[in-house]
């Protein structure tokens, strides 16, 4: 715990050393990113320790005003501590160059970082509901003054309001969730609490609460609003990290909430369902990149929830073995989402910094000018398709065994665990088809419109260097994971992991990951063998017959999209704004689609707009005379003293 | 020292009144507000004795309130350096007269342990304002002071009658009654109709002067048309005296073992008030206006609060102490808004955090604490006052409908203030920002923050103290 | 000397009532002030029917007639000439009306009055309904009157609906409150007559329809 | 010994059953057709052959053939060939493994084909991933019946005496079969999903994306295309011919069960017309819901 505090501590005190010297930029965002670094170096430690058994550690206090509180690391607040302190730091790293080149005033940015991550510590290691609940909204205010970093922009600053108001509504559930658990058990403490006669109801708090953080369906309209107009190195941190806090508390509520009906998880389970297929459906209608990514994360949220909701169900019906590897696979995915989001985002950003754009039809071809980055963005994308060797692969590989195993249980989990795997199968293509979309659109083939793009410098290549290692190893680290995830998944499942034994299953995944890198790379040589007899000819790229091929005239990112979004044009409900030709002879044509997020188009905007108005007529109808004033006193008056007095 | 805590600023009002110049008024009412707080901060040590038999003594919620109320004052007038410096020229004779006036009036409203003598107070205090609320002398101005003396006054006459009414209630065989504060809670045989009758009068009436809806409506208007300095004092202290005089109401009605009927009211009332500022607050256009509804929001969650035993008694004087150093701080950057874009029009406000950081900062800072967001003591006082809500198997509607207005009452606050916050600047550098306007302000977020994050003992034991008075006894 | 108690609170309410019924300012002024001291007269009633009068109940009588028979009307009298405003015009609720719906308040608190058993038997049986009718009425002619001078009648009215409760009380209040609530009245009504005086400068009459700018 | 004969069962004979298929539809046209062996003399000569690297591409363009090959490599090394042949891995999910190493093939592929710039290929590229990832579904489905039926999520055990489930869920396993078909048809781009003989490009699949490759890229896409042919065959063989015998015996009667299949291929391929584009999603629409109408029945059947 020592070394927790000494994280906490350093975070705080590169917070206010930044915040002191913020007229100096580069003093300031140096201290800021040293701070997140000190605290990674000083936690991860710790945490590791944790998961390998160590005692669990934790301090107590109490307020002035009587509350307890407590901070406590166990199992799995090390297992989010550490991938929360190793991104965060990463981002950080990037976020010092990167924001030193913008050249704008950094204002708050360098003091908030430091003071975000704190705030998520806390979150993490909070053992009562206070501490949690003001750690968890001092994350909102905190994310939401990031986000809104280049606020003279109208969309950052509609994108802010939409996220502080949304993930503000889903506080208010888990206000009422705690507020309720704390008073039925008269205690603030997690330790002394336990869920009164129905925890079902309080479940769907924490479910709508929880979820709204996360960005899941229904609940994800702010998440590709916010996500894509703050710096990238947030952008990162918030779809890396942020959201996982909702999938932390969502587990840490399940503990709280103690056996909880088997419909509570497969709820869950059909969220995560719906938030993964629209999710990644939504990403292939999108046209600009950090927007696409930003569907995405609502995708690998689905996934993580399927795997959470597996787990519960199976835990309600007495199968710890189905819900280890459930619980496991969401584990492992929130790490793997953490690692191979962020370096997306950051890949992202060297894109839109270097072009000036992000808008995903008029780039291409920059694999020539910023090698590394594509390189390393390839790579991201891979690893978030699932494909192996990559670490996705592996956490969605546990998913799949969840479900498989899931397909034992009563006929309502069987029916969720059937849908469940067309649907992970179906969004694992459709994963793989929008980030060919998304790699080709960007680095491939030749660049649509003429920009002089220029690699990035290497302060932000590092990190995200540094995350497609980790991508890479944790694809290849087999058995090891189940060393890692045993304590946590014991702690959600009551079983450690190595019960259902998906020992074999890593260890083979991970020989032939590294079998399949081999053959390839053997492949590689012996074609390269052949071919140095024999020197490869150079010539433009076969046009068909037709001689004057033009850059424009690459398949488009849109294009490459269209079929999937017409099969799925019933769920999407694109907008179409179409110029259609008349006459004989046309002359303007134009086709449009936007991928409006239909709960947003048919749902939350008119709920808002139809709240306005009655609202705006409420106002306009109150007559403003001081009669009038004096009426209500009276009125209140002779109603009240009516019903006071018998 | 109660004596001299009370008469310094009596006296300070009529030696105001001949002296030649207005700088030597303001530098008056400077060293009066600096010399009360210091007094009243040495109260916290040395205790005050008492005056008249008694009349006159502070007991702790009196004490809570009247260091806020002193600290309010203290950072106005700091604050009205700057202002006054900038803003239209104007005599000042009357103007600080009435607010060492409403100032001494305050003072009184805290010492008062006699129910009548606690109306006289109040009733002082609302007189002392309006000559405030009427600095400007312009039409709108004038009409925001008849709105306030008409439904001030008529609410204030019905607290009266409640006052009469307890009296009588309290009247025993013998036919003697008493209006003491420590006879009437000492659990004298109330007769119940009268009791009743008197607690929705006093409720009505004091409710009225806190801004309770549905006798909220003076407060837009006075809020939006005072200086916003008088502003800040009127929706701090003035709204948190008047709270006092709720929280009496109910301590006598609680020991009387009324405690489900005041309960019953104050939750009515409460949420009444949120859902009615709610409404009012999204989609406000006048930035002053929105803080006068987020006061009447806040007024309901006080009385809501008061609703749920000890617990919430805590919650609610906790949300008393963060609510008006909070307001105080937001109608001050109000007035440095005001002055600088020289309308209370939101829609031609924007960029303020690049055309004035400190100020911006503050602002946002102050709604943050506004709408009850951590690090911010309202947080604390509001989640204390959901727990207090939902306890002992109560009903779960008055905290869902408590949490449904305290949500929509955020989606208003946030989407009118953060685009005055944010966005660019018309103006290309920042503007010159005089400490005396920044500092207070500055000094009551600080405070709320300090509230939030770690309760200083003395307060955390005052403000168990008074919430015990809501406990039978 | 019920019967003379009961008188003066008779004579208080009609004069109440033919306030609403009037269009005349000056009359409202004059009516008030007659209902002023039949109240006035009212603690020396009740304390001849116990026997000697107080020296408590004569500072009461002193006080009121002083304050309010004469004073307060002084002010207001004062405000309407310098405001050149002589009846009530346009008032938000006609004067039949407003008779009938007094007349109901009238009803309404006697029913009131009903329900509010007094621990001891009052003075007299009308105390409390008449208490309840000028508090109402007073309420109404708030509401009703568009003028602000009629406004303050109204509050005035109310005020004297309050002062008979206090009454009730006429043994056991202390002296101080009762001088801090008549001062406190006296005040307020000139800060009122101070503001009539502004807003017939700014407006050029006293009409309060025009104060309806503040709104959303 | 075994991972002997079954490596070399599964690196040789990709090919002929192109081959085989080939004259199928050559009979049916009433032609003579290539030799069987045709595509070995094809990699042969492709291999020798020099290449033609477009100036748009990249290390993204070269890299796509070896990666999907090994990948498609990596997969043949899940799959039994029954009767004492397991397959060389065999694990717990397995078939996840194997439908992933389908996947990544196909990323690699299709992002060697952006990297030419080229329109054609783009468009190719984009019909390759629709449809694999509406036939993704039909797979996992197909794999969830069987999971259920068989009790494992390892090809080995799936795919290993199965005789008695036909006994059991016979009606379901021929709905499996038929959506395994479908799915291993479009995997591999052949008629009704994509004519592989066509040289309309604007009317191909897999044929389009590869336009660009050349010598022996083009000698590892086409062995991989078979090998993935051959792939998708192996399990509906395993399926459809449960029958088990000794290794040599059981070696025999897979090959001819593997014959069987591309018989059956050709047939279907010199019978049916081309889909038009925007039926095809429906047509694997409708192999899911085979897929899941199996995986209901069986349900029905394991929990009575």
């Amino acid at each position: 715990m020592t070394l927790i505090l000494a994280a906490l501590s350093a975070l705080a005190v590169s917070a206010l050393a930044a915040a002191l010297l913020s007229r100096q930029r580069g003093m300031s965002l140096a201290v800021s990113a040293g701070g997140c670094v000190a605290a990674a170096l000083l936690g991860i430690p710790a945490a590791a320790g944790q998961l390998l058994g160590a005692p669990a550690a934790r301090i107590r206090w109490t307020t002035p005003l009587g509350a307890a509180g407590a901070l406590a690391l166990d199992p799995l607040a090390a297992w989010f501590l550490i991938t929360v302190l190793f991104v965060s730091a990463l981002c950080a790293l990037y976020g010092r160059r990167s924001l030193l080149a913008s050249g704008r005033a950094i204002s708050g940015q360098a003091a908030f970082f430091p003071l975000i991550v704190l705030a998520i510590a806390v979150v993490v290691l909070a053992a009562d509901a206070l501490t949690f609940l003001m750690a968890w909204e001092l994350m909102t205010v905190l994310s939401f003054l990031l986000v809104t970093h280049e606020h003279e922009r109208a969309e950052v600053r509609s994108a802010g309001l939409l996220y502080l108001v949304l993930t503000h509504a889903g506080t208010s559930c888990l206000l009422a969730l705690f507020a309720v658990l704390a008073t039925s058990s008269g205690t603030l403490l997690f330790a002394g609490m336990r869920a009164p006669a129905q925890p079902a109801v309080l479940f769907a708090l924490a479910a709508v609460g929880f979820g709204v953080k996360a960005g899941a369906w229904p609940f994800h309209v702010w998440l590709p609003a916010a996500h894509p107009v703050a710096p990238s190195h947030v952008s990162a941190f918030l779809s890396g990290i942020v959201i996982k806090t909702g999938i932390y508390g969502l587990l840490r509520a399940s503990l709280l909430l103690g056996p909880l009906p088997t419909r509570c998880g497969l709820v869950l389970l059909g969220l995560g369902v719906a938030s993964a297929l629209l999710g990644v459906l939504s990403a292939l209608a999108q046209h600009e990149l950090k927007r696409l990514l930003a569907y995405h994360s609502i995708e690998n949220i689905g996934i993580i929830l399927m795997g959470t909701g597996v787990g519960l169900a199976a835990l309600s019906l007495h199968r710890p073995a189905v819900a280890a590897l459930g619980f496991a696979g969401a584990l492992l995915h929130v790490t793997n989402h953490a690692l191979f989001k962020s370096l997306l985002f950051l890949a992202a950003g060297a894109v839109g910094k270097a072009c000036g754009t992000l808008q995903l039809d008029r780039l291409g071809g920059l694999l020539r000018k910023m090698p590394h980055t594509a390189l390393l963005f390839a790579l991201g994308a891979a690893a978030i398709s699932g494909l192996p060797p990559l670490n996705g692969f592996v956490s969605e590989l546990l998913v799949y065994l969840s479900l498989f195993g899931a397909l034992r249980l009563t006929p309502l989990a069987q029916a969720g665990a059937v849908v469940s795997l067309a649907a992970l199968a179906c969004v694992g293509g459709l994963a793989a088809a929008c980030f060919a979309k998304a790699t080709g659109a960007v680095f491939l083939g030749t660049a649509r419109t003429p920009v002089d793009a220029h690699e990035a410098p290497r302060e932000m290549l590092l990190p995200m260097a540094v995350l497609g290692a980790a991508c890479v190893a944790i694809g290849l680290a087999g058995p090891l994971l189940v060393r890692a995830l045993e304590l946590p998944v014991a702690q959600l499942a009551g079983v450690p992991l190595s019960s259902a034994a998906p020992q074999d299953t890593l260890k083979f995944v991970a020989a032939l990951g590294a079998a399949f890198i081999a053959s390839a790379a053997a492949l590689w040589f012996a074609r390269r063998r052949l071919l140095l007899a024999r020197a490869p000819a150079a010539s433009p790229t076969w046009g068909c017959g037709y001689a004057l091929p033009a850059p424009s005239m690459q398949y488009t990112a849109a294009s490459f999209a269209q079929p999937l979004v017409a099969v799925f044009r019933t769920v999407l409900f694109p907008e179409r704004h179409a110029l259609l030709p008349v006459g004989t002879f046309p002359t303007a044509l134009a086709l449009e689609e936007h991928g409006r997020d239909p709960i947003d188009r048919f749902l939350l905007a008119p709920a808002v707009r139809a709240g306005a108005l009655g609202f705006a007529f409420v106002r306009r109808a109150t007559p403003s005379r001081v009669q009038w004033y004096v009426l209500a006193v009276f009125v209140a008056l002779v109603v009240l003293l009516l019903w006071g007095i018998p | 020292m109660l004596a001299t805590l009370l008469l310094l600023p009596a006296l300070a009002a009529a030696g105001s009144w001949p002296l030649k110049s207005d700088r030597a008024r303001v530098q008056l009412f400077r060293a009066v507000a600096a010399a009360h707080l210091l007094i009243v901060l040495a109260m916290w040590n040395l205790p005050p004795g008492q005056l008249f038999d008694g009349s006159l003594a502070l007991d702790a919620p009196g004490l809570l309130i009247l260091t806020l109320s002193s600290l309010l004052f203290a950072g106005v007038a700091v604050y009205l350096g700057g202002y006054l410096a900038r803003a239209e020229q104007r005599p000042l004779r009357i103007f600080v007269a009435a607010l060492l006036a409403l100032l001494f009036a305050v003072s009184l409203v805290c010492c008062c342990q006699h129910m009548g003598l606690f109306w006289v107070a109040i009733e002082t205090s609302t007189l002392a304002a309006a000559p405030l609320l009427f600095f400007h002398h312009s039409g709108r101005a004038l009409e925001a002071t008849w709105k306030y003396l008409i439904v001030g006054s008529v609410g204030i006459a019905l607290a009266l009658l409640g006052t009469v009414f307890l009296a009588v209630a309290a009247t025993n065989s013998a036919g003697e009654t008493t209006l003491w504060l420590s006879d009437l809670r000492a659990g004298h045989a109330l007769a119940k109709p009268w009791l009743h009758a008197s607690f929705v009068l006093l409720l009505i009436g004091y409710g009225t002067k806190m801004g309770l809806a549905p006798m909220h409506a003076w407060k837009p208007d006075a809020y939006g048309e005072a200086p916003p300095p008088v502003a800040g004092l009127l929706a701090g202290a003035v709204t948190s005296v008047a709270f006092l005089g709720v929280l009496r109401a109910t301590s006598i009605c609680v020991r009387a073992g009324e405690s489900a009927y005041a309960s019953s009211l104050l939750v009515l009332l409460g949420l009444v008030s949120m859902g009615v500022a709610a409404v009012f607050i999204v989609g406000q256009s006048d930035y002053r206006r929105l803080l006068a509804y987020s006061s009447v929001e806040h007024m309901g969650i006080l009385v809501f609060g008061l609703g749920f035993g000890i617990a919430g008694a805590q919650g609610a004087l906790l949300h008393v102490l963060s609510n008006a150093l909070t307001k105080g701080a937001l109608f001050l950057v109000a007035g440095n808004l005001l002055q600088l874009y020289g309308t209370s029009a939101m829609s031609s406000v924007e960029g303020v955090l690049r055309r004035a950081p400190v100020s911006g900062a503050l602002l946002v800072i102050g709604l943050f604490a506004a709408l009850g967001l951590p690090p911010f003591g309202l947080f604390i006082s509001e989640f204390t006052i959901l727990r207090a809500s939902l306890a002992g198997g109560a009903p779960a509607w008055p905290a869902a409908l408590y949490l449904g207005f305290l949500a929509v009452t955020f989606l208003g606050m946030c989407a009118a203030v953060l685009p005055m916050a944010q966005g660019a600047s018309p103006e290309s550098g920042p503007a010159r920002e005089p400490l005396s306007t920044i500092v207070p302000p500055a000094v009551f977020a600080a405070a709320v923050l300090v509230l939030g994050v770690w309760v200083p003992q003395p307060i955390a034991k005052a403000i168990a103290a008074a919430a015990r008075q809501l406990g039978m006894s | 000397m019920t019967a003379g108690l009961d008188l003066a609170l008779v004579i208080a309410l009609v004069l109440c009532v033919a306030s609403l019924g009037t269009s005349r300012i000056g009359a409202a002024i004059r009516y008030f002030s007659l209902q002023a001291a039949a109240i006035a007269l009212v603690p020396l009633l009740i304390e001849t029917r116990s026997g000697g009068i107080g020296v408590h109940a004569w500072i009461l009588f002193g006080a009121t007639v002083v304050l309010k028979v004469f004073g307060v009307p002084y002010l207001l009298n004062r405000s309407v000439r310098e405001a050149a405003v002589r009846s009530e015009m346009e008032p938000l609720i006609g004067f039949g009306t407003s008779l009938a719906l007094g007349g109901g308040l009238v009803a309404l608190s006697f029913a009131l009055a009903q329900k509010l058993p007094l621990p001891q038997k009052p003075p007299s049986d009308l105390l409390i309904p008449v208490a309840f009718s000028l508090l109402m009425i007073g309420l109404l002619l708030i509401v009703s009157r568009s003028k602000a001078v009629t406004q303050v009648v109204g509050y005035l009215v109310m005020e004297n609906g309050i002062f008979l409760f206090g009454l009730l009380l006429i043994d056991v209040m202390p002296y101080l409150i009762e001088l801090g609530v008549l001062l406190d009245l006296f005040v307020a009504v000139f800060v009122m007559g101070i503001v009539i005086f502004h807003i017939n400068r700014e407006f050029d009459h006293i009409d309060s329809h025009q104060l309806d700018s503040l709104k959303d | 010994m075994r991972t002997a004969l079954h490596i070399l069962l599964f690196l040789a004979l990709p090919p002929l059953l192109q081959g085989i298929i080939n004259r199928v539809k050559s009979a049916f046209a009433g032609r003579r057709g290539p030799p069987v062996l045709q595509l070995y003399f094809d990699l042969w000569k492709l291999l020798r052959k020099s290449a033609v690297y477009s100036t748009t591409t990249t290390w993204v363009f070269r890299l796509g053939p070896p990666a999907g090959l090994a990948a498609l490599l990596m997969a043949a090394l899940l799959l039994p060939l029954g009767g004492g042949l397991p397959a060389p891995v065999a694990f717990a999910g397995d078939v996840v493994l194997f439908a992933y190493l389908l996947g990544a093939a196909r990323f690699a592929t299709v992002l060697a084909a952006l990297d030419t710039g080229s329109s054609f290929e783009g468009m190719g590229a984009s019909r390759e991933v629709t449809f694999s990832a509406l036939a993704e579904p039909a797979l996992f489905l197909s794999i969830a019946a069987l999971a259920l039926a068989r009790g494992s999520i390892s090809w080995t055990f799936v795919l290993t005496g199965q005789m008695q489930i036909w006994h059991i869920f016979g009606p379901a396993l021929a709905m499996l079969i038929g959506a395994l078909v479908l799915v291993a048809l479009a995997e591999n781009s052949r008629i009704p999903f994509d004519d592989p003989n066509t040289h309309l490009e604007l009317t191909m699949v897999h044929e389009v994306m590869v336009l660009d490759h050349s010598g022996p890229d083009l000698a590892m896409i086409l062995y991989g295309a078979s090998l993935k042919l051959f792939l998708l065959g192996a399990i509906v063989v395993r399926l459809a011919f449960p029958f088990e015998a000794s290794i040599p015996g059981h070696v025999a009667l897979f090959l001819a069960g593997m014959v069987v299949f591309a018989i059956v291929v050709g047939v279907i391929e010199s019978t049916f017309a081309r889909l038009r584009m925007n039926h095809v999603p429906q047509i694997l629409i409708a192999a899911g819901v085979f897929a899941a109408l199996a995986v209901a029945v069986i349900l029905i059947r394991v929990s009575a």
